[in-house]
Parts: C-alpha cells; structure tokens; sequence
C-alpha cells in the first residue's frame, strides 16, 4: 500500500506522469524519492506546496504513512 | 424576480449566487445578471482575459489546469470576500481547459449598494482568487516553446 | 475585429470608444463590447443602478435632467483618464429622462493590459463623472413627495 | 436685450421657469434680480454654480453685459 503522489501543471511535466508511488516516510523522504528517480523534479521542488491527504503540509518531518495521498502543487497561476 | 434572499446556485446560499470552475466559456454579462438586485445601487464587473502576448511573446494557445479542489477553495475565497465587505451578491467563475485569445479566464461581480464597496469588494475577491486558487496556467509560444506561468 | 486605433465612436478617437449623454437604455455589457481589444488582459465595468429606496424612503419615479454641455463634460472627462491611466480603451455612458427602478443611469468600462489599473480607471472615472458632470436627478416617493437629490 | 437666465433642476423648480430675463449688471445684481422676484431662489442659491456665456464664473462682480446667458446649476448628480 504505498503512498500515492499526485503531480500537476509544472511538477507533472518535470516527472512526466501525473502520478507516482513511493514508500511511506514523512513527506521529505517521500519527496527525495522523487527527485532521486526524476532528476527534473529537483528544480520546481523548491517552489512547490504540498497537500498531505488534501490538507496544507509546511512540515518536512510530517508522517506519510501508506495509503496517504500527496499532492504536489506548483505556484498558482489562475486569473 | 427571483427573491435574491433564496437564489441558489451551485448549491450556495444568499449572497454568494455562483462560484464555479468550468470548462466552458465564461462572460462578464452573464456575472452581472447574476448578481442583479433591486436593491444594489452598483455592480462593479472583472474580466481576466487571455492575451495573445507575454512578456513581448507571441502566444499561441493558452490552457489552464485546475486541481480538484479548485472549486471548493473559489467557494472559500467568496465566503471570505462576503464576510468582509457589505454586499448584496457576488458572482464568480474560472475557466479552466484550453482558452482562446481573447476570451475570459476569470470573471467576476459584485452588488453593493454604493460604489466605493462594489470596486474594493470586486478587487479584493480577484486579488483573492488570484493568490489561493489552485490553477495553473500553461504557454505556448508561436516560436514552438512553452511554459508553465510563475514556475518558468 | 476592428482595428482599434482607428476605432471612431461618437466622434471620438482611439482609446475613447465611447463619451455619451443618451435618452436610450444604456448597460455594462454594451460598453464592455466597445472595450474590447485583444491587447486587453483586463476590462473592469461599473453599471450605477436606479434603486427602489433612497435613505429608507421608497422611490417610486426617478428622472435625470442633463445641462447642454454634458456630453461635451463628459467627452473631457474620458480625456482627464486617458491622460492619468495607461488605458487600452474606455467606454461611458450616462443616461437622462425618466430611468425605471433597476436600470443603470451611468455606465463605464475600461480595458488595461493589467488589473490593477482597470480597477483604479475605471474608480477614477466614475468618481470623476460624479464630481463634472452636470446632471441632475429628481425622485418622486411613494408618499407624493419629491426631491432634487443633493438640493434637499 | 436683457440677460437671458437659464435655469435647472432645483433652481428652476424654485422659479418656476426655465428661463427667466434681466437687466444687464453684474452676476450678483442679476441674482438678486431673480430672488427678489422669486423668493424660493433665495434657499437653492447659495448651493448653485453659475456659467457666464458657457463658462464657469465664481466672481459675483464679473460683468453680465445685454445679451449675454447666465446658467444657474444646482449641485449636480450624476451616475
């Protein structure tokens, strides 16, 4: 039961999916998983928000466990 | 006349006549009707349209994305704007999907019964939508090239 | 579409689409249309409504008496903005005669390349309408009384 | 050739005339002129612009010579 990241706009075309798995951990280990199998993620990952299970999460350290759901969201550009 | 005090919309009440994300085409007109009140003294409309440049780009197509939350945040963003200035109704919509040159990304409108309220509630609830909906906003270039807008 | 530089309405030129004192219905959508430009990422509309109460007071007829010049102020007043704001275009209208509850007696819209100044434009010229243009409105209440607004 | 008076909104309404004549004289001796003859001016007046030949005149004093218009505005409101 891994741990579900959603990808969009900016961070999709960096990995080139619109979702990935990854093993539980917090959301940095889950996010470094990321960058280490697409090396393209590490540029927008700075400037990205994340969802954890669809609430804002600030928090590197904060617990991803399996079945949880990350979004990652590039800077809004709406309007 | 519809009693403004029972309209629904979009399944919200009162004040609040419409606050969607749609992938259809989108107008400041159809805002305004929607906020008409015998009572509002003043309707103040926004119209966010798409360019056909960027930065002195030529832009060839225009898409935005929307993160499945996009419409339950416009609806926030529109209780917030109601619970800050005195308004009679509010109507808001974002277009999300491919959008030509020239037509409407996001619309919006406010009734007040005076005007100094009607510009600061339209302006704030734009400026609003515009830092917390989760939208994204995709160029392409006649040169072949593309962006994602604020992530170049 | 129309090249706008060479748009002429009214006898005016280029970014002033449109300055008049009309008897006729006149609505934001209209002036909106005259706005248009694919250089435009932004058109902000005002319509000024006739309400049904004024102070609490219900109205029951309401007539603008407009002086011979005021369409000659109002065609000054639209130059004062263009020459204050970087205006793609602008539209306004202020209508006379009797204006039957509901219906806009003044109606602006601008287009900017960004919004924060449609916002600011549009205000200004509105505020500015107020303050020159010479217009008079006259209401009769329920009670068979009436008034010359500003003149009580 | 008198002076011809036009009047609006208010100001005719205390008149009861859109347009009222006087003897030549000065913008002040033309009003009082008119609000001897019409009491009910006397309570607008005070609140109203005047034009001389088209333009705005604040100088009570200014020359009002035969044949010339005087337009008596009421505060106005627009929009």
């Amino acid at each position: 039961m891994p741990v579900e990241v959603h990808l969009f706009a900016a961070a999709r075309a960096a990995v080139g999916e619109s979702m990935v798995t990854a093993e539980a951990g917090t959301l940095e280990s889950v996010l470094d998983t990321i960058a280490e199998r697409y090396p393209d993620f590490a540029a927008v990952r700075p400037r990205c928000s994340f969802l954890l299970d669809e609430v804002a999460c600030t928090d590197p350290s904060a617990l991803v466990g399996d079945e949880s759901r990350v979004d990652v969201l590039p800077p809004f550009a709406g309007g | 006349m519809a009693d403004p005090g029972t309209a629904v919309n979009n399944g919200l009440m009162g004040e609040i006549r419409l606050a969607e994300v749609t992938e259809t085409v989108i107008d400041a007109p159809t805002m305004e009707r929607l906020v008409e009140d015998d009572r509002a003294g003043a309707i103040v409309s926004f119209s966010g349209n798409v360019r056909d440049h960027d930065h002195g780009r030529s832009v060839e197509t225009l898409t935005y994305e929307g993160h499945p939350s996009a419409e339950a945040v416009l609806a926030e963003v529109a209780k917030e704007i109601e619970g800050r200035f005195d308004l009679i109704a509010l109507a808001v919509s974002h277009r999300v999907g491919p959008i030509p040159i020239g037509e409407a990304a996001l619309v919006a409108a406010v009734a007040t019964a005076h005007r100094g309220e009607a510009f600061a509630a339209c302006q704030a609830l734009v400026d609003l939508v515009k830092e917390r909906l989760p939208v994204w906003k995709h160029q392409v270039f006649s040169d072949g090239t593309d962006e994602w807008v604020n992530c170049a």
